[in-house]
């Protein structure tokens, strides 16, 4: 395999993009009807939608919480999502991985002792994979409960960064994700800073873990003033139909 | 499924006391590593990876080959498989058939430690592209659970691999010929670094952290974290699922001890193999 | 005559190995060995069991085969089937009703006879749980090789020469009952009848190396208690 | 009907389901069973070969209220690469909740899953085929029969069931002459149909279950008697008298003396069927 040339010599990257560039973020709530709270995210070509149904009460009885309400993450990949067609299954590892990944990102962060004895739904549906999938969810779910009005203790809002050529670059799409550079997936709360989730795959120099986590994070910034400019919007719309 | 049983109170508030003083239950200090002990069986690429003295977590490994027609995807690479499932010998909680969450995170930490960071040479396991390759694939056997299976896990399959011979090949035209291992020396893989598991828990409120974690550890803790590295400082695989939020700095510092810890365990899996390899000749 | 593993006697068991309580979490746990053939067991009960599975007059008994390499397959089930049948007899399950009793075996490695090595690890690991027992299951193979000999704990290498597989278990009551027969291949009525003589004898062997490595066992434990 | 018989046929019912072992018990000390056969008698069997027209080879069996429906579907396959001649042939058998009420959804349960693999086990090791008379071309194409053993109604005794209907429908195999063209398509000719496998014996299979109160030997147990007694024989006869299979496990009960009785009736029953097998291939 000819080695894919991911950045120029003018420092771009393979989409044109700069090292510390996200990608076109569009993010929506409300956009379905039947569940509690939902939301659609595109971060470039990633598509994601996220649903909440809840707090509503718990499904099998083994798994009732006396002090705090369970959350329950399923995960979906659409089969049309990558350029070949896999038919990936619910029960996948790698599914499964990432449902329990995200299931433990919210735990700490929805006010889950609220609602003792209930249960808190959140499925992901991925619609179009290039590349972030994990953050593009988190993002997605984060809105969803929003959405739904769940009270939490603050957003959790996530970027990948990777390495390549020695230089950390922000948000990697498909391309570059599967070119076998490293990719870390941070999870941050914006109020204080602090890392919800981390995750990283392929090879990376431990020096270079504290760069490419700042700018991963410095991406996560980025996006909570996306997410929050887009919970603020829409908050507003309803304030002004209610007092007309 | 048995449930497994809680800790009391008394047990919680007795060992996050100690930890406040830097002290554990089993007289450990917070960054220690239990101690490792490696033994091999008869047969090469069988390990048995022991953490602890007297209650352990005892994972064992096995590797085997055969050959195989590769992927039509990748045809000039092997296979490298992993076998992960807990039985309930492990611990009561564990179900047949039923991956808990536990175990996904296991056999997939192992995954991406292991095969996403290529430590082993699979393109080094061809025999005749397109028709014929090895396949090599590690079970491995969860024995007794005291908590951090997934770092003793690790060690056992990186030990087995690098331990394991297969029946050498000579391949002239077509003519595929495999030697059985009395007929000729058979050949170790090709294995490129050697990554190692190092887990952390955290506990209040992520000031304090423990590598190691015992299964009391483990069932009290409020976060979690496990990273995979070579003796070249390379991460090869972090994994951070939520629980507590951390610090940045925090994370960065677990990453130096982790660097520690893996130069530590590699110098004694080497000294392992180097005793075992010894010891055969001799016989 | 020799075998390939160097013994002398058609009827010669490789060295028996055995140790106890190996493993922490499991109430009782067993090592056995015929030669390389390795097996470990792990028992676990009387424990809480699934409505599904309850029974109201006795204990359910629930025995997992986990093969040394790879996922458990068809042939597992059938060795999970045979081991529940020729233990359930010996439990007394009538003692413990709505409970489960729960058998973890685990093929360490393999050389022949897979199902007695297994028996007898059971067995061993049963009384080291301290279940409630009539007496004890204990298991020896055979096979009728190509030229028509009866050789007694066949390896694996021997196996592949055998026109059939012969595996018996016994109890230790005095009349030493036949708990399990599993014979496969083709054979005369008066070769099986030869193999279940030779394998009754043998079984004697297995259960009085049982009895000594469990007095053993109680004798240090009692040094110990004695010395602390 | 007068109130008083209503009454005795009523309450005999539910002494069967409240005290089953003692109603039971009352019929064997007469030396009969409850539907009304000698202890020693199997139920009347009868066979019907080509019963599925879609399959390759069929046939339908039953045993008292036990019916089999065995089909073998043919499916060229790619043989191993560790045996280029021989073929497959892959038993299955099916127990769903139509046949019985003891068989829940999903998937096969153990009893499903242990017969099919007795059936393989005895299949391969005591010499009943050829594999390689399913071979199509070495090493590129061979016959991969599927035999799908289908419960449709079940009373106990499955094991002989399945047994004599995948038997006759092997015996009803008929596959089409088929060979590799250079652009290596498998072209099969059905309009010349051979009986490629040949059957080297004739594995005849009785079942008996042993009662520890009064100490009796059932032949052919029923569902209900199934239920009653843990302890099983199970003996695999070809029709020279060879055995094949022995199976006993269960109980304490069985000692030699029961063992030749068994054999003996095995004997008889082998015969029996071997005869009713030759009448109906015949037709």
């Amino acid at each position: 395999m000819s080695r894919l040339e991911l950045l120029t010599v003018e420092g771009l990257r393979i989409d044109g993009r700069r090292p510390n560039e996200l990608r076109k973020i569009t993010a929506k709530t409300s956009v379905l009807a039947q569940a509690d709270g939902s939301a659609y995210i595109e971060q470039g070509n990633t598509k994601c939608l996220a649903a909440v149904y809840g707090p509503q009460e718990v499904r099998h009885r083994m798994q009732i919480l006396h002090d705090r309400a369970i959350i329950n993450v399923e995960f979906n990949v659409a089969p049309f999502s990558t350029s070949e067609r896999k038919k990936r299954s619910k029960n996948d590892k790698r599914s499964l991985e990432i449902a329990s990944a995200i299931k433990q990102t919210f735990e700490p962060v929805v006010q889950t002792s609220q609602f003792p004895r209930s249960q808190i739904d959140i499925y992901l549906q991925v619609l179009q994979h290039d590349g972030g999938t994990l953050q593009a969810c988190i993002n997605a779910a984060t809105m969803a409960l929003i959405d739904a009005g769940i009270p939490m203790i603050d957003y959790v809002c996530a970027s990948t960064a990777g390495c390549i050529e020695k230089q950390p670059v922000l948000d990697l799409n498909y391309l570059e994700e599967s070119s076998d550079s490293p990719e870390l997936t941070v999870a941050i709360l914006p109020r204080t800073g602090k890392v919800n989730l981390m995750s990283m795959e392929s090879r990376l120099h431990v020096d270079m873990l504290e760069s490419v986590a700042a700018l991963a994070t410095q991406g996560c910034e980025q996006i909570h003033t996306i997410l929050d400019s887009v919970v603020r919007q829409n908050t507003q719309l309803l304030k002004d139909s209610m007092l007309q | 499924m048995v449930r497994e049983a809680e800790p009391s109170l008394n047990e919680k508030q007795f060992v996050l006391r100690a930890l406040k003083d830097g002290l554990r239950t089993d007289g450990r200090r917070p960054y220690d590593f239990r101690s490792i002990q490696i033994s091999f069986l008869s047969e090469y690429g069988h390990v048995q990876i022991q953490l602890g003295r007297t209650r352990v977590t005892r994972v064992s490994a096995k590797v085997t080959a055969e050959v195989v027609r590769p992927r039509p995807d990748k045809p000039t690479e092997g296979l490298l498989l992993f076998n992960t499932e807990i039985s309930p010998m492990a611990s009561p909680a564990f179900e047949i058939g039923r991956p808990s969450e536990e175990e996904v995170l296991i056999s997939r930490t192992i995954e991406k430690a292991l095969r996403r960071s290529r430590a082993v040479d699979t393109e080094g396991l061809c025999i005749v592209a397109g028709e014929k390759v090895w396949s090599i694939r590690v079970d491995l056997h969860f024995f007794d659970h005291e908590g951090n299976l997934v770092d003793c896990a690790s060690i056992a399959a990186i030990t087995a691999l690098l331990h394991f011979r297969r029946p050498d090949v000579t391949v002239i035209g077509e003519e595929v010929t495999i030697h059985p291992m009395d007929q000729r020396n058979p050949v170790p893989l090709s294995v490129h670094h050697i990554p190692i598991c190092v887990s952390f828990s955290f506990f209040a409120d992520g000031e304090l952290l423990v590598v190691d974690p015992s299964i009391i550890e483990e069932q009290i803790r409020e976060g979690d974290m496990t990273i995979a590295m070579n003796i070249h400082k390379e991460i090869c695989a972090l994994s951070k699922a939520g629980g507590i939020p951390l610090e940045m700095d925090q994370i960065i510092r677990c990453s130096k001890i982790a660097t520690t810890k893996t130069a530590e365990i590699t110098e004694l899996i080497q000294k392992a193999l180097a005793d075992d390899k010894a010891q055969r000749q001799s016989k | 005559m020799k075998r390939s593993d160097g013994r002398t006697e058609p009827s010669q068991l490789r060295a028996f190995a055995a140790s106890q309580s190996l493993l922490n979490r499991a109430d009782g746990s067993a090592k056995f060995s015929f030669g390389e053939s390795t097996v470990i067991a792990s028992v676990v009960g009387p424990a809480e069991v699934k409505i599904r599975d309850e029974k109201m007059d006795e204990a359910t008994v629930e025995v997992i085969v986990r093969p040394a390499v790879g996922f458990p397959s068809t042939k597992d089930k059938l060795l999970e089937r045979a081991l529940r049948q020729t233990v359930e007899p010996t439990i007394l399950a009538g003692m413990m009703p709505r409970t489960l009793i729960q058998i973890v075996v685990q093929i360490v490695q393999e050389d022949g006879n897979m199902l007695s090595t297994a028996v007898n690890a059971i067995s061993l690991a049963m009384l080291d749980a301290g279940l409630p027992m009539n007496s004890l299951a204990a298991a020896v193979s055979a096979i009728i090789d190509q030229e028509g000999n009866l050789l007694l704990d066949p390896n694996s290498k021997e196996l592949e020469n055998a026109s059939s597989v012969h595996t018996f278990a016994f109890d230790n009551t005095t009349s030493y009952n036949l708990l399990l027969s599993h014979c496969i291949g083709t054979y005369s009525q008066e070769q099986y009848l030869d193999c279940l003589d030779a394998c009754k004898h043998a079984s004697e062997r297995v259960h009085s190396f049982i009895r000594t490595a469990v007095e053993k066992r109680i004798e240090k434990e009692y040094q110990q208690l004695q010395s602390s | 009907m007068t109130e008083n018989q209503v009454a005795s046929s009523f309450s005999f019912k539910i002494f069967e389901r409240i005290k089953p072992d003692e109603y039971f018990r009352r019929f064997i000390e007469e030396n009969v069973r409850p539907d009304g056969r000698a202890l020693h008698t199997f139920r009347p069997t009868s066979i019907r070969q080509g019963a599925i027209t879609t399959a390759n080879g069929s046939a339908m069996v039953r045993i008292g209220g036990t019916t089999v429906v065995c089909g073998i579907k043919a499916e060229v396959a790619e043989p191993r690469v560790d045996r280029p001649k021989d073929g497959f042939l892959v038993p299955n058998v099916e127990l769903s909740p139509i046949c019985s009420a003891n068989f829940r959804p999903g998937p096969p349960s153990e009893q499903a899953q242990v017969n099919a693999e007795i059936i393989n086990q005895v299949l391969i090791n005591c010499d009943i085929v050829d594999l390689s008379e399913l071979c199509i071309d070495e090493g590129k194409a061979v016959w991969s029969l599927y035999a799908d053993i289908v419960c449709i109604n079940y009373d106990g005794n499955i094991l002989d069931a399945s047994f004599l209907a995948l038997l006759c429908a092997l015996k009803d195999l008929s596959l089409p002459t088929a060979e590799v063209l250079p652009s290596s398509i498998v072209q099969a000719n059905s309009s010349m149909m051979i009986k490629p496998l040949k059957l080297r014996r004739l594995p005849i299979s009785s079942t008996f279950c042993i009662f520890a109160n009064p100490k009796v030997t059932l032949s052919d147990p029923t569902d209900s008697e199934e239920n009653l007694s843990k302890e099983t024989v199970s003996i695999i006869l070809d029709t020279d008298g060879k055995i094949l299979y022995v199976h006993k496990s269960g109980g304490a009960m069985c000692d030699a003396e029961m063992m030749k009785s068994c054999f003996s009736r095995a004997n008889e029953r082998a015969a029996e069927l071997n005869e009713l097998i030759e009448r109906t291939s015949s037709q």
